[in-house]
């Protein structure tokens, strides 16, 4: 263990590098097709089918698109910020697969300090919003980055108490370590409140429906990147799409027992329910209409973080009393 | 080889503390100077794993990237008519500045110079967070629970204050 | 109406065949509507007919992010100026569909007299493909999408479906 | 495995090689297909390209406006839960670990001052959207 | 020894962080501006306890307490400072140094 | 046009003339102060398109297209009223049948437009599947009038004097399909939508017109049947063969724009019961008036005609001076007065309630502008 | 307290009834008639842009060129001209500029010889306005072509020979158009129809 | 009964004429003819009676522009239609104080006819640009052979 620990194996992490990059293309493609696909149906419709089987390609398509696309740089934007909002919004999306386990072996790098790698480094994901929208000089990114991160920051809290009350169970941050804590019951059996919480908050955090208030269209047109065309506006893309892994994959590690599952291997089980997750959070998206603003504040920090907090303290009492 | 990428690391993490603080205090934009802030706030991260703690590393960049630039942001935005142009500077002022932070800067600097520093005689390795859990709930629990209260009469008074004090403005 | 957009800097033979595959099957149109044919537009992005089928679906809101202004309506000439506007804001490449007649020329309101209306989107923009009716059905305006990927790739699947349907 | 490959030093260092490596690369991603695409997208022009979008008019005013306070004291509420959890964290971990009643008064106490904050701010009516409320 | 391995690079550090707080005190007008050196000189303090902490205390933890402690402390400080710069400058509608001063008179 | 008097606070927010919620080309000016809207202008006239203007350059007959785009969501009221309008002038006799068929087209066509109200209003509100429902039931609507107008929109179908096709069995059976179909699906509607507490949510209480504002307003329509005023022209003043049918109407209470959220909706069934009766009633005859004169000449005079469309009160002032040409023809367009309320109303909200708001009126916009 | 807690809970239990029913129509078929794959039937009202009625019994039009369509037209953009073959008026040139069309069916309604009707084209789309002229002239040749019938060949103006004036419009006109097709076929006389991909090139049958 | 009500108020106003109208021929069961300068009179007392403002436009005769205002009651139907005669280039005074639906139509009617409204707080074009230099709905008027200017 110690020598593992303190030694940086190089083919690993190209490796894993690679992999992580793989993965998030994949990824984003897969779901942004599966969105497609999900919304198409629950609306009665086919979606993408003329694009390769059933679509198949259609998401490789767009992406190409977007590539040949130009990139408009509006005269009165703040450059240097406006050019580097969507490079930054990307760096936390890759580091945060460091620490995440697919599967009993298959993690680049397990840290003791997993979690709070993750939920510290979404706080750049908070600060890129802010640039994009305020380099933007346009009113609707100015609002849309404001209200974005003002939801974050709103929903981080709750998010944070509630994953603290696994932790507290487990006292580990080491994700390995919550996972191999389930061995016997998924926490979802154990802390079903904060399952709940942590949904509607990681279904905040990734501004989806019906908390999608930053790209609200019917109000601020395309929010925070209503300026940006073409590959910016891509990555903004990719990394929404990303960030929902990664609070599905959380979700699985924290709640549904991460790789575990009879059968079929690690992998398999974690990358289901990964996915299972984040159709559940499409299916949200596909039959709420949306908050306002002011409810989605406020919904946080009466009705979300009280809650948290009593979870906590609760969790706190039966662990003392078991 | 490993010292070579670790040190390579380490002036990263220097050049983005100090160009950022630069950035900070010399930008004109305001808004460039949070985002420098932040920069060199992720660098002093940086340093702290250098000085062995992710834990402090990490929460430094919770709190400061996460919690106060976004705090500073808000207030810049709720202050400031930022199409104005911003005003001209005042040189007297900035020579000034730069004369009495240089004289700071060359005391402290040969004061950390000459001092000798002693390390303690006897040294316990335990970097691991637990602890730091431990001792805020044993030794340092006045502090710990002081913080708590601290936080509290921060925001009662940041929100009366923000809000224009009692009563109306 | 010249088109308003250049050459890129380099150019890739292959490469650039596969981008026009691309940007064909990924026309994303702004959300624009002026007047009635708008409405027909919204049906044919509707169950029935499915515009996402060509992966045309994706209406958006900003012009930042379109490859494609469908024109469905009238262009009073009040609103002339933010047509071309909105047009000059999208990115390159571009393109546009006049959907209706109105957009084609003016339709039911063009006669000589008229002052409020701009006759045809052409004469503000550099319209591609011309999709008449009043309004024209759904299936018109796949059709009209069909054309444009067969203008822009320079070969298509219209016919195909066309003798298929037959 | 040949000893050129591994480095030895500190585990948060290497850890944070981790980080840094990918923080790099992730730039690097993201970079790639912008410079692609400055080369091989066509060009547009026209007078209003470079303008801001809103709406298909002429902007009126800057964009960089007046945001509403109640911001502002939202991200303050932050701030006070962000450090609270940031104490928080290590605290659970050594939770249970020594006298547990004792340790379960105090992050008891703990959170419940921190809990003032919420309660106050309700009181005031933080939580309720007003263009002008009485108090403010 | 390498760099990062000895003391006095990070008390350096610190120095020159402080200095450009200290002068970006001096010399900024913008109440926020000041603030932001403010913070900066606090992250100066910060390293020097985690410095000392791994380089020279007894037990680890007792640094990082410090460090965690600063950071509450700046995070309460910015509340109360922002809130306040908020109240002035809706009083003067500015938030200039200069401007301040008045409001002794 | 706001600089003037705009104090530095103050930012001005262009909503449109190309937003997705503000249906079509209507452009707000917003006055805003933080995210509170301080005043709030529309501006309109960005689909005018001369309507008036073509009324007194074009024969009575040749107008008649333009009807199906003035009001394009509900052009067959547009048609009826005009139609009405020029059978007054001219003292014809629209034939019973002919009056059936024209109140079963007519509501089946209130319903499509209000589906489509409802299917884009919560597009407004943010839920983009109930969108995709409605627009999936109305298109059985277009079906049905598709079969016997032709055309799936702009309708132009009524004629002075009757309709000019008649309907067969198989639309009247149809008809009947349709109205168990849309029954079926009232409790996809209630679940998704109606119970949902972020629909509550966001429309209890919001947009508040009282009934003293109906009337300075000059509003009609669901906007105040929400407030609770039973103003339908349908009963107030019955024309067609609506007085033959047993409805009721519905009416809000509180007037805010859950009221005329629920009134629109509750509509839906009115119609169906219309629509149901009709198709039962449905007598055998002509469908045109015997003798319609070939030139439309009318005598000097002027009238005054309204119907309820699926907006309000529609109605066309008619003036002739014995030409082929109407001397003027004003159309008096439900959404130009309902919309002329929004300054009012839209003061002290947010941009969502802005926006929620603006869709409850329901407007058109080349209704508006004409 | 417990208003609070209901409130919560009917408030998730409201947005667990909308999710069961976007659920159930996930799992329903699909409404969509893929387009181009799949048609939808037109009804036989549709109004496409108006063409020719081929009379089934004299394998030809039915127009006499009077012009009362182009004069009740709203756009006025019929446009017809006629020429005298013997005693009657045939149309040597009927081209509607349909984008200027609102398919109001007042020139169908008008007709005295119900020479007129709907076509049930609507696939139109072309890459210039041009592309939305259609002459239905020779829109009625490709059709008749089609069929098999005889061509019925763009007349030439010919004088009133032989001197039956006064001949009523209508048996003039059977006799007119049975003598019409007795000739044979003037393919060269015939413009070729439209070759646009989107021009109607392929009618499928009158209704 | 509304119609006698109104017939009764509106005949103590000193009006040209008030008189019922033929509800079968024209719509509308009262008629008045008024002067200009009465609108306000007689608005606010349509007001009082609770009828709102159904429509308000003009008719461009020859020799003057005819103002045609129509109210309705919500509760009981009774259209009285006021025709008030404006002579060309004179103003008619506002009446959007009174009724604020009036504030739409009046700029309606001044920018489709050119006739100006004294008194009206914020009359500018509201349909047309703001820069066009016509009024369309006048008789005489000829757009200019500008298609695509726009
Ligand atoms: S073409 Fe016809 S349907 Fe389309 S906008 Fe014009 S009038 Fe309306
Ligand atoms: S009205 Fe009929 S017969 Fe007369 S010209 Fe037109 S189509 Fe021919
Ligand atoms: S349908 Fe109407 S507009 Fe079209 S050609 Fe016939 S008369 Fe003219």
């Amino acid at each position: 263990m110690a020598t593992a620990a303190h030694s940086v194996s190089v083919f690993g992490m190209i490796a894993g590098l690679i992999g992580v990059m793989a993965l998030v293309a994949v990824n984003a493609l897969f779901l942004i097709w599966m969105e497609r696909k999900v919304s198409a149906h629950m609306q009665l419709r086919p979606g993408p089918m003329e694009v390769g089987w059933h679509g198949a390609i259609q998401t490789i398509a767009d992406a190409l698109k977007l590539l040949g696309k130009e990139l408009i740089t509006p005269r009165d934007v703040d450059k240097p910020v406006y050019l580097a909002a969507p490079i930054v919004i990307f760096l936390p999306v890759l580091v945060s697969f460091l620490v995440i386990p697919f599967s009993q072996n298959l993690i680049i790098r397990d840290m003791h300090v997993g979690v709070l790698l993750i939920l510290s480094f979404a706080a750049l994901t908070v600060l890129a919003i802010l640039m994009a929208g305020w380099a933007s000089n346009n009113k609707y990114a100015v609002f849309g980055a404001i209200r974005s991160v003002a939801q974050n920051v709103a929903y981080e809290i709750p998010l944070l108490i509630t994953l603290m009350s696994v932790i507290l169970m487990v006292g580990s941050f080491r994700l390995t370590d919550i996972v191999a804590a389930q061995n016997r019951i998924w926490f979802v059996f154990v802390q079903p409140v904060a399952f709940i919480l942590y949904i509607i908050c990681a279904t905040a955090e990734t501004n989806r429906a019906p908390f999608d208030l930053p790209e609200a269209e019917s109000e601020l047109v395309a929010g925070f990147h209503t300026e940006y065309s073409g590959m910016r506006f891509a990555l903004f893309f990719l990394a929404e799409y990303t960030n929902m892994f990664i609070v599905a994959a959380l979700a699985t590690i924290f709640f549904l027992g991460g790789w575990r599952g009879p059968f079929l291997p690690g992998l398999v089980w974690f990358l289901i329910k990964v996915y299972a997750i984040i159709f559940l959070i499409m299916w949200f998206r596909w039959t709420f209409p949306r908050v306002r603003f002011d409810q989605l504040i406020t919904l946080s920090w009466k009705i979300l973080i009280p809650l948290a907090l009593a979870n906590l303290i609760v969790t706190a009492f039966v662990l003392k009393l078991v | 080889m490993s010292l070579l990428i670790a040190t390579i690391s380490f002036y990263l993490v220097v050049a983005a503390t100090v160009v950022g603080a630069v950035i900070a205090v010399a930008a004109r934009n305001i808004f460039h100077n949070v985002l420098g802030l932040a920069l060199s706030l992720i660098g002093v991260a940086g340093l702290f794993l250098y000085l062995n703690s992710p834990f402090v590393a990490l929460m430094q960049i919770l709190i400061y990237v996460g919690a106060i630039t976004i705090a500073i942001c808000f207030a810049i935005m709720l202050s400031q008519p930022l199409y104005l142009p911003a005003p001209p500077r005042n040189p007297l002022k900035i020579q000034g500045a730069a004369f009495g932070a240089g004289l700071v800067f060359i005391f402290l600097g040969l004061l950390t110079r000459q001092t000798l520093w002693t390390p303690a005689a006897e040294r316990v390795h335990d970097w691991s967070i637990t602890t730091i859990g431990h001792y805020l709930l044993t030794q340092y629990v006045v502090i710990f629970e002081l913080i708590s209260l601290l936080l509290l009469v921060a925001m009662l008074g940041a929100i009366v204050t923000a809000r224009g004090g009692r009563g109306g403005a | 109406m010249e088109k308003k957009t250049g050459e890129p800097l380099i150019h890739l033979g292959v490469l650039e065949e596969a981008l026009n595959l691309a940007r064909a099957n990924s026309l994303w149109p702004m959300t624009f509507g002026l007047a009635c044919c708008a409405i027909e537009m919204m049906a044919a992005g509707a169950a029935r007919f499915d515009l996402d089928r060509f992966g045309a679906g994706v209406f958006r809101p900003s012009p930042r992010q379109c490859d494609l202004m469908i024109v469905a309506g009238t262009i009073s000439k009040k609103m002339g100026p933010a047509v071309v506007r909105l047009y000059e804001q999208m990115p390159a490449p571009k393109w546009v569909i006049a959907m209706g007649n109105c957009a084609i020329s003016g339709g039911p309101f063009f006669y000589p007299e008229m002052y409020a209306i701009v006759p045809g989107a052409d004469l503000l923009i550099p319209v591609d493909v011309y999709v008449p009716g009043c309004p024209p059905r759904p299936e018109g305006l796949i059709e009209g999408i069909l054309l444009l990927e067969e203008k822009i790739t320079g070969r298509g699947r219209l016919r195909k479906f066309r003798n298929a349907a037959e | 495995m040949h000893k050129g490959w591994r480095l030895e030093i500190p585990e948060a260092l290497t850890d944070f090689s981790y980080v840094l490596v990918f923080l790099v690369a992730a730039a690097l991603f993201a970079l790639g297909p912008l410079i692609i695409a400055h080369f091989i997208a066509p060009r547009s022009f026209g007078a209003a390209r470079d303008e801001i979008y809103e709406c298909g008019m002429p902007i009126i005013g800057g964009a960089w406006v007046q945001v509403a306070v109640i911001y502002y004291l939202f991200a303050l509420l932050f701030l006070a839960f962000d450090v609270d959890v940031l104490f928080l964290f290590p605290v659970l971990l050594a939770y249970g670990k020594g006298y547990v009643w004792r340790d379960f008064i105090e992050i008891t106490i703990f959170i419940g001052i921190l809990s003032l904050v919420i309660v106050y701010a309700w009181c005031r009516g933080v939580f309720t959207w007003k263009r002008k409320p009485e108090n403010l | 020894m390498p760099a990062f391995n000895q003391l006095n690079t990070y008390l350096y550090l610190a120095v020159i962080l402080f200095c450009l707080g200290l002068y970006g005190v001096l010399s900024r007008r913008n109440l926020i501006a000041v603030l932001i050196s403010v913070e900066l000189m606090l992250n100066a303090a910060s390293i020097n306890f985690m410095a000392f902490n791994r380089f020279l205390a007894p037990h680890p933890a007792v640094g990082q307490i410090a460090a965690l402690f600063i950071m509450a402390v700046a995070a309460a400080e910015a509340a109360i400072a922002l809130s306040i710069i908020v109240a002035l400058y809706r009083k003067l509608k500015s938030i200039n140094i200069e401007q301040a001063n008045e409001l002794r008179g | 046009m706001l600089e003037r008097g705009l104090e530095e606070k103050f930012y001005v927010l262009n909503l449109g003339p190309q937003h997705p919620s503000t249906h079509g080309v209507l452009r707000v000016e917003l006055q805003m102060e933080g995210e509170f809207i301080v005043k709030a202008d529309p501006d309109i006239g960005y689909g005018h398109r001369g309507h008036e203007h073509m009324a007194e350059n074009r024969s009575y007959l040749q107008f008649l297209p333009n009807l199906g785009r003035v009001d394009y969501l509900h052009a067959l009221a547009y048609n009826q009223c005009y139609c009405m309008a020029v059978e007054k002038l001219l003292e014809l006799k629209v034939p019973e049948r002919a009056e059936f068929i024209r109140v079963i087209t007519c509501e089946l066509n209130r319903i499509a437009s209000h589906l489509l109200w409802i299917g884009a209003y919560l597009l407004d509100l943010g839920a983009f599947t109930p969108f995709l429902y409605c627009f999936d039931d109305r298109e059985n609507i277009l079906d049905l009038l598709d079969r016997v107008t032709g055309s799936r929109l702009t309708y132009c179908y009524y004629r002075f004097g009757g309709v000019p096709r008649d309907v067969d069995d198989d639309f009247l059976a149809g008809c009947k399909a349709f109205a168990r179909r849309l029954r079926s699906r009232y409790r996809d509607y209630e679940n998704l939508v109606n119970k949902n507490v972020i629909f509550l949510e966001r429309t209890k209480g919001i947009g508040i017109i009282s009934q003293e504002q109906c009337v300075k307003y000059g509003l009609t329509g669901p906007m105040v049947r929400g407030s609770g005023i039973p103003y339908d022209l349908r009963k107030c003043e019955p024309y067609s063969a609506y007085p033959l049918f047993d409805f009721d109407i519905p009416v809000g209470s509180t007037g805010d724009i859950y009221d005329r959220y629920m009134v629109r909706y509750r509509e839906m069934e009115q119609s169906l019961r219309i629509i149901e009766q009709a198709v039962d009633k449905i007598p055998a005859g002509p469908i045109m008036a015997e003798k319609v004169p070939k030139r439309i000449k009318p005598a000097p005079g002027e009238v005054y005609t309204a119907v309820e469309a699926a907006r309000g009160e529609f109605g066309i002032y008619l003036v002739s001076q014995g030409d082929t040409t109407p001397y003027r023809l004003k159309l008096r367009v439900p959404s130009f007065g309902n919309l002329s309320i929004l300054p009012e109303i839209a003061v002290d909200t947010l941009v969502a309630d802005l926006v929620a708001i603006l869709g409850s009126i329901d407007v058109v916009v080349p209704e508006i502008d004409r | 307290m417990t208003s609070y807690v209901r409130e919560i809970l009917t408030g998730f239990y409201s947005l667990l009834a909308g999710m069961g029913v976007t659920i159930r129509y996930f799992v329903k078929p699909i409404v969509t008639v893929q387009y181009p794959r799949e048609k939808l039937q037109m009804s036989p009202a549709y109004r496409g842009h108006t063409e020719f009625v081929l009379d089934p019994e004299t394998k030809t039009h039915r127009c006499i060129a009077c012009e009362l369509c182009a004069r009740t037209c709203p756009s006025q953009l019929i446009h017809l001209e006629g020429v005298k073959v013997g005693k009657k008026k045939l149309p040597s040139k009927y081209v509607i500029e349909y984008h200027l069309c609102s398919l109001c069916g007042l020139c169908v309604e008008v007709c005295p010889t119900q020479a007129l009707q709907f076509s049930k084209e609507y696939r139109l789309a072309g890459y210039s306005r041009q592309d939305a002229v259609i002459d239905v002239f020779a829109r009625m040749q490709a059709q008749q072509r089609r069929l098999g019938w005889p061509v019925t060949p763009i007349p030439e103006p010919q004088p009133e020979a032989e001197g039956e004036a006064e001949a009523k419009p209508k048996a003039a006109k059977a006799k007119a158009a049975a003598k019409k097709a007795e000739q044979p076929p003037e393919a060269e006389a015939a413009p070729a129809a439209p070759e646009t991909p989107a021009a109607p090139a392929e009618e499928e049958k009158e209704t | 009964m509304l119609l006698n009500e109104l017939t009764q108020a509106l005949s103590r106003l000193n009006l040209a004429q008030v008189a019922p109208g033929d509800y079968a021929k024209t719509g509308c069961h009262l008629e008045v003819e008024a002067a200009p300068a009465q609108m306000p009179e007689v608005a606010r007392l349509m007001l009082e009676k609770g009828c709102f403002l159904e429509s308000l436009t003009a008719v461009d005769f020859p020799e003057h522009f005819t103002l045609v205002y129509h109210f309705n009651h919500f509760r009981e139907l009774c259209r009285t239609v006021v025709h008030a005669r404006v002579p060309k280039e004179a103003e008619a005074p506002t009446i959007s104080h009174i009724y604020p639906a009036a504030n739409w139509y009046e700029r309606e009617v001044y920018d489709l006819f050119g006739l100006k409204f004294a008194g009206h707080p914020d009359l500018r074009r509201i349909l047309l640009p703001f820069e066009a230099d016509f009024h369309p709905l006048r008789k005489k008027f000829a757009p200019s052979e500008t298609p695509a200017d726009a």
